[in-house]
């Protein structure tokens, strides 16, 4: 049972990082309409340049931190601005948008080939070391993602009921043409919805580089996971999509408990594939979609 | 036996109530014409009869069998077609397509010969014969509308429900519709229009239904509706008397 | 074989010679050789994707061979390598096995990876290619005439490593997390006969998915299994992720595993100190031809080499030796004839001394368990199989 | 070279019926899957099987292959296709996900991911294959075939159908179109028609395992059908031409082999970025821009309702 | 206060509107009638610079805006209440409302804080609901939240796109009412759009018929009443 448990706890640690990659996506998505299939290259990028700061640098931590960030952001923004704001001029559709994005993915992480190779770095560190709190093993990683997710989705959710900014970003999910009709959504917000979106990647990024090291293919999987969380939770529901990511890594850990491994990605995707089915407007999606 | 028999029929969305209460029995081989002032509620009556909303309340009686629950093919192969007021035509197909499509089998390989035969008839009555080729987008308004016309006259149905079909012809067009219409009627089927233009509804309609705030206000002739002053008030307005008297 | 002998013990002058050179500027220190045939040798590895780390280590072995081949006098004309990227998967492999065999006409090729060794062996067998697998040890690669492991596969690897972990290191209870594959369950069946027979037990074992990267509830489920010791049988990054994530889950318990362990990453890693796993056995004082490789090797990369880099270099010595062969007795290079000559040299005199090969292509070599201490490997014993 | 050539001539037959029968689901019926490479790699399987352990016949293999892959894909059709089509898209990204892991783990019918290797060469009519030549040859009159059916089936009463759907559901349905019916069977039809694909690959390279049926591959095969031009029969055979041929043409550029692929890979996915923003109607779009330019769609209403 | 003069609007095959001429004086409210589909909507965004392609002269409190973005027109003035109530669903009353000032330019609080309270006079329903999401509202009350959300944009001009579409007549009444008011106690000019021509010919200072994309006829209520140009209009 204690297994169980200390496997659950895992699940929530995992979760948490879902949850904000899935909550990052989501924002982009419903606001933007952009299926941003590279999001996961943003948390590679900022991982790496976590990495580089932090091992090969040697700088303190918070500016390696607030490189990653900044890394993270750039690129969100920079994509934004040069490929999906002139592609949407040309109402491209959905389909010619996710097949840039996944073009970007692949040059982004062809970028980190050529310049960090494709070996597996690691950054050490103490935090990710585990300990023992009562019959469960916690580490600070864990705790630290718990706490990173509780405090940006907070203050996320802070930030679109209290400002101006927020408020108009909700306002072009509910319908960004008629923000049009007030001349407020012009592109400024877009790329407001891609830094926020792609800042919230970067604790996913540097916790994911203390604990599971770095690798060039981390990006792909965790964009994968972040859609999943965000259909999962309902398109267009930031909150939603929080709950749907960390639901996500739950499942993915707990249901391992007593199936084989190999069967991780199956359990992941086969919770998506139920939910599609039996509750296609996910979590909380139903109260914000209109018909 | 009425051609229709729509029965209590109830619609709301959220807390708007839409249509309260629709009661309304269609006369076979008659033109009914569907007339009322905006937000009256026409279009959402034919789309609670077509399966495209589901009602909340209400029975739509159709050659026995109650419509409600059946999703729009199921109603249209069972013998009704509506038209849009937007048209709705397959703007990327040409005009022989769009009215091919409309009344051949979907799970078929081979083009059959009556199919085209058939369509090239339609296309010819209602005088679009010559841009068979055409794509439908490249076509002008008027001609949209026959397409739109055409494309449901091909199929294999009794009770045709037209959402102002005749909305923005000219003259020699409005004629031209007028024709059609009289055929279909003459050939026994049942129509049920909407239409704002009342020349048209006084020359075309058998019978009129009057439509406010979601009720059938009343339903006959359109000699007795048109002598009906209170309706005429209704649905023009009374301008000149104070705006709050003209709530009834 | 003197000539051979004689171009490694020059090898040193080359090279220095032409760091010389180098060093001084001077261009055109090495002399183009036009005269006499080239012959190709085709390297299938994967030069993009998560394995590509191992495609730079086997081709720097590689090359290096052919370097001081062609800067011997072994064989009439010279040698020329030829790349082509498996992406250490089947289908980029068998696209690149067909450019390599029908526009390079290469008839002897380097191949890595079980999957991609599968997949390509039938085609090599069908076009008479010899090829020569240094990587990849699924107890499933003796695949048909054409096909040799100058690896030991991964069978000969655990029958001599469980024999020492139960009586010299006293582990009775072993867990096994392996990879999903053909090698990862073929280590795993080996374990677990192995184990029935020495009076261990196999306590856990977890397959998982080769492009896994997260062993939270794996950590979990391992360290409730409360095993003595844990076999790690993966490769490449994800071995490293899993070491460290097992480490970081608490898990203090021996870890254990089989040559993919040899790679500077793993080495390197904090998580793998104190790890016992097998190798192939490398003597580097065995001969001087060993002795100048080692010396040449550091020169040029300026480390020391590990076995997969020592694997592919022999590799390319064995199809020069061959190739001498056929040569001394006027005949074709072709693949039949290297096959040939194949079984009549019987043995070849490489780097880390003598190996020979057995009927079905694996081959005969000492066995060699390592512990991993800061940074480094020490061997523990080394052990010679009996058949 | 004859060989090699050849062998990339079946590679790309092999693409040309990928993204085509895919492109019969974008294209025209709107669908838009990222889990081709699933039915790719089912048929693939089922014919490895039948090659392996009933006969080598090529054509009795493809035709099991051919209903297992169209008998899966109705299974996933059937209840996913009422998700509306983004969600569609996340739904086939998991289906692809499932599939892969049913490919590596269940090693009774699948070989893991040791995948099934001996494949014989393929008979063809009592005919045997063995040379790559033999198999270009399999394979073009393969991919003519279904090229020529799907071009039969678009123009086809079921084309026509799936054409005015694309083009306004709504309208589709009130003529007495069913929806479900329609997707369910174009995803069988193009599921059945990737196994044919499958088939030649088991046969032709002999070995089957998951790593060729993967997520990436089947996002690609939907790159072939985006950067080609989606809902024509020419789009999916120019882009799966450029994306196979790509990478091959690359290869003929000298530079250090470490940098060989990173840098093909860049390549290749810069080029999909600036192809989907400069050119976002395909390449097959060429041909259409030396045709006289078409009127904006005109609004029809759509202002007022 | 507004003069549009030959303006064309709509795609280069199909012109939805063609060489129209209009205007509005200051403090008047003007009546644009005509069928469904006779350009009336795209007129009226094409002023208010939705619409990409347009031609033709529009002058706005003297100055030429034609091209002008919709961002620059609501500071100027110019406010479009858009047809079908659109409101932000998951956004409150008051956010609602608030996208309204901020759509003129403005951010002083004093600025807000007076004209939330002038609007909230005018629609003290508002007031009651101002911390529900606006997807709850009935029909009418999300007509009056869009309502409220122009004025809190400081119109000088008010475009009203067919305020009362699928309303009950009651509650329309209640919109001219408003209307009346807004224009008699804040010197509002309205450009009104409406298919509900009784009700909006009894607000009406003119109107103008529109038919096929062309302005056919301008007149004054009292011309126009039950004149056979409104009836070969409908």
């Amino acid at each position: 049972m204690i297994v169980l448990f200390q496997m659950f706890v895992e699940g929530v640690a995992a979760g948490s990082l879902y949850a904000l990659a899935a909550v990052g996506f989501a924002l982009i998505y419903a606001t933007t309409r952009t299926f941003h299939f590279a999001h996961g290259a943003t948390m590679m990028l900022a991982a790496y340049a976590f990495y580089q700061a932090v091992t090969v640098w040697q700088w303190p931590a918070v500016f390696a931190v607030a490189l990653a960030v900044a890394v993270a952001v750039a690129f969100g923004v920079g994509v934004e601005r040069l490929v999906y704001q002139p592609m949407r001029r040309t109402d491209a559709s959905f389909l010619t948008i996710f097949a840039a994005s996944f073009g970007l993915l692949i040059v982004a992480t062809n970028v980190v080939v050529l310049l960090f190779g494709n070996s597996f770095y690691s950054v050490d560190s103490t935090l990710s070391r585990g300990f023992l709190v009562g019959p469960l093993y916690l580490s600070w990683v864990n705790l630290l993602s718990v706490a990173v997710a509780l405090v940006s989705i907070t203050a996320l959710q802070w930030f679109m009921r209290r400002t101006r900014t927020g408020v108009i970003l909700r306002a072009m999910m509910d319908d960004a043409a008629l923000v049009g009709v007030f001349g407020l959504g012009d592109r400024r917000y877009g790329m407001i919805a891609f830094a926020i979106g792609s800042a919230l990647v970067a604790p996913a990024a540097i916790l994911t580089s203390l604990n599971a090291g770095l690798q060039p293919s981390m990006g792909a999987l965790l964009t994968l996971l972040a859609i999943a969380g965000a259909i999962v939770g309902g398109i267009g529901n930031l909150w939603g999509a929080a709950l749907g990511g960390l639901l996500l890594g739950i499942a993915e850990n707990v249901g391992v408990w007593q199936l084989s491994s190999t069967w991780k990605p199956a359990i992941t995707f086969g919770v998506l594939l139920i939910f599609l089915m039996f509750k296609p407007d996910g979590l909380l999606g139903a109260a914000t979609r209109r018909s | 036996m009425a051609a229709l028999d729509i029965h209590g029929l109830r619609k709301a969305f959220g807390g708007n109530v839409i249509i309260p209460d629709v009661t309304l029995a269609l006369e076979p081989g008659l033109i009914t014409s569907l007339v009322g002032p905006n937000g009256a509620g026409k279009t959402t009556l034919f789309n609670l009869i077509t399966g495209f909303l589901r009602p909340d309340a209400g029975s739509v009686h159709y050659k026995g069998s109650d419509l409600v629950g059946l999703s729009p093919q199921r109603v249209t192969r069972l013998g009704i077609a509506r038209s849009f007021q937007d048209l709705r035509l397959f703007n990327e197909m040409t005009v022989f397509e769009n009215v091919l499509v409309a009344q051949e089998s979907s799970f078929r390989l081979w083009t059959r010969a009556a199919a085209c035969r058939h369509t090239d008839a339609v296309l010819e009555r209602v005088g679009l014969a010559d841009k068979r080729d055409t794509r439908a987008m490249d076509l002008s308004y008027a001609e949209r509308k026959f397409l739109n016309l055409a494309r449901i006259m091909a199929l294999d149905i009794d009770l045709f429900l037209l959402d102002e079909p005749a909305s923005g012809l000219d003259g020699p067009s409005r004629t031209t519709f007028h024709t059609l219409l009289q055929s279909l009627k003459d050939e026994g089927h049942t129509v049920l229009l909407i239409e704002h233009n009342l020349d048209i509804v006084r020359e075309v309609s058998d019978r009129i239904a009057f439509l406010n705030k979601g009720e059938v206000m009343a339903f006959d002739t359109p000699e007795r509706i048109f002598a009906n002053e209170r309706l005429t008030d209704l649905y023009f307005g009374t301008a000149g008397r104070p705006a709050e008297a003209a709530s009834c | 074989m003197k000539s051979i002998q004689d171009h490694r013990r020059r090898v040193r002058a080359v090279v220095i010679a032409a760091a010389a050179a180098l060093t001084l500027g001077a261009a055109g220190a090495v002399a183009a050789d036009d005269s006499g045939p080239v012959f190709k040798v085709g390297a299938l590895f994967p030069l993009t994707g998560p394995n590509a780390v191992y495609g730079k280590l086997f081709s720097e072995g590689a090359d290096l061979a052919v370097e001081h081949v062609n800067d011997s006098d072994e064989i009439d004309g010279r040698l020329d390598i030829v790349h082509a990227d498996s992406q250490a998967l089947p289908q980029p492999a068998v696209v690149g096995m067909n450019k390599l065999v029908n526009v390079d006409k290469v008839n002897f090729v380097l191949s890595a990876f079980s999957g991609v060794s599968k997949a390509i062996a039938p085609i090599g067998n069908r076009e008479h290619v010899l090829m020569v697998n240094g990587g990849g040890v699924s107890p499933e690669l003796a695949i048909g005439d054409y096909f040799l492991n100058d690896i030991p596969l991964s069978d000969d690897e655990v029958n001599a490593l469980l024999p020492y972990a139960v009586e010299e290191m006293g582990i009775e209870r072993i867990a096994v997390i392996h990879v999903n594959d053909p090698f990862g369950n073929g280590v795993n069946r080996v374990i677990k006969e192995r184990c029935a027979e020495l009076g261990c037990e196999v306590v856990s074992e977890i397959g998982i998915d080769p492009s896994a990267t997260s062993f939270r509830s794996e950590a979990v489920k391992l360290r409730a299994a409360g095993a003595d010791a844990i076999y790690i049988a993966s490769y490449g990054q994800q071995q490293n992720v899993i070491a460290k994530q097992l480490r970081d889950g608490g898990i203090r318990s021996q870890l254990l595993s089989y040559s993919a362990f040899g790679i500077p990453a793993t080495q390197a890693l904090g998580a793998a100190d104190g790890a016992v796993y097998t190798s192939e056995h490398i003597d580097y004082d065995a001969d001087e031809l060993t002795r100048d490789f080692l010396s040449s090797f550091k020169d040029e990369y300026g480390e020391e080499p590990n076995y997969y880099q020592v694997n592919y270099y022999n590799a390319v010595l064995i199809y020069a030796d061959l190739i001498a062969h056929l040569q001394s007795q006027d005949k074709a290079v072709t693949g039949e004839n290297l096959r040939a000559a194949l079984q009549e040299m019987g043995s070849f005199d490489v780097v880390g001394g003598k190996i020979s090969f057995r009927e079905d292509g694996t081959v005969r070599m000492p066995i060699e368990i390592n512990r991993i201490s800061d940074g480094e490997s020490e061997v523990l014993e080394t052990v010679e199989l009996t058949e | 070279m004859i060989a090699y050539i050849a062998n990339l001539g079946v590679l790309l037959g092999i693409a040309v019926i990928l993204a085509s029968s895919l492109n019969l689901m974008v294209g025209y019926a709107g669908i838009f899957s990222v889990a081709h490479a699933v039915f790719y790699g089912v048929g693939a399987y089922a014919a490895a099987k039948i090659a392996l352990g009933v006969t080598d016949s090529f054509l009795l293999a493809t035709a099991v292959a051919m209903f297992v892959s169209g008998a899966v894909s109705f299974l996933l059709a059937v209840p996913v296709l009422r998700v509306r089509e983004e969600y569609f898209v996340v739904a086939s990204i998991g289906f692809q996900v499932v599939a892969s892991t049913i490919f590596t783990s269940w090693h009774a019918v699948t070989g893991g991911m040791g995948g099934l290797a001996g494949i014989p060469p393929a008979r063809v009519l009592g005919w045997q294959l063995t040379s790559p030549v033999e198999y270009l040859i399999l394979t073009a009159v393969c991919m003519v075939l279904v090229l020529a059916f799907i071009a039969v089936l678009v123009k086809s009463p079921f084309g026509r159908a799936l054409k005015a759907f694309r083009d306004d559901e709504v309208a589709a349905t009130a003529l007495g179109k069913d929806p479900l019916a329609l997707r369910v069977a174009a995803t069988t039809i193009s599921g059945a028609l990737a196994a044919v694909a499958g088939s030649i690959y088991a046969f032709h390279v002999s070995f089957v395992n998951p790593e060729s049926f993967t997520l990436d591959y089947s996002v690609m095969i939907l790159a072939m059908v985006i950067i080609g031009g989606a809902g024509s029969l020419a789009g999916p055979i120019v882009g799966a031409v450029f994306i196979t041929a790509f990478p091959a043409l690359l290869n003929f550029i000298e530079m250090p082999s470490r940098y060989v692929g990173p840098v093909e890979q860049l390549i290749y996915g810069a080029s999909i970025v600036l192809l989907m923003v400069f050119w976002p109607n395909g390449l097959a779009s060429i041909w259409r821009l030396l045709r006289p330019r078409r009127p904006v769609q005109a609004a029809g209403g759509g202002t007022e309702r | 206060m507004l003069s549009v003069h030959d303006f064309h609007a709509g795609y280069p095959s199909v012109p939805v509107v063609s060489g129209a001429e209009l205007r509005v004086e200051r403090g008047e409210i003007v009546s644009l009638f005509g069928h469904n589909g006779a350009g009336k909507s795209t007129l009226m965004k094409g002023v208010f610079g939705v619409l990409g392609d347009c031609r033709g002269e529009v002058r706005f409190n003297d100055a030429a805006v034609a091209g002008a973005s919709t961002r620059s027109l609501m500071r100027r003035g110019m406010v479009l209440v858009p047809q079908e109530r659109g409101v932000f669903p998951s956004l409150t009353v008051a956010e609602n409302l608030r996208m309204g000032f901020w759509a003129s330019g403005e951010s002083a609080r004093a600025e807000y804080d007076r004209r939330l309270a002038r609007t909230l006079g005018y629609l003290p329903i508002l007031d009651e609901r101002k911390d529900d999401r606006a997807g709850e509202l009935s029909g009418g009350q999300q007509q009056m939240v869009s309502i409220g959300r122009a004025l809190l944009a400081g119109p000088k001009l008010l475009l009203l796109d067919e305020p009362s579409t699928g309303l009950a007549p009651n509650l329309v009444d209640d919109i001219m009412a408003l209307v009346t008011r807004l224009r008699e106690e804040e010197g509002l000019s309205v450009l009104l759009v409406e298919q509900n021509v009784g009700q909006a010919l009894a607000v009406s200072d003119r109107v103008y018929l529109m038919k096929g994309g062309r302005i056919i006829h301008e007149a004054t209520p009292d011309q126009l009443t039950w004149s056979r140009s409104l009836w070969d209009l409908f």
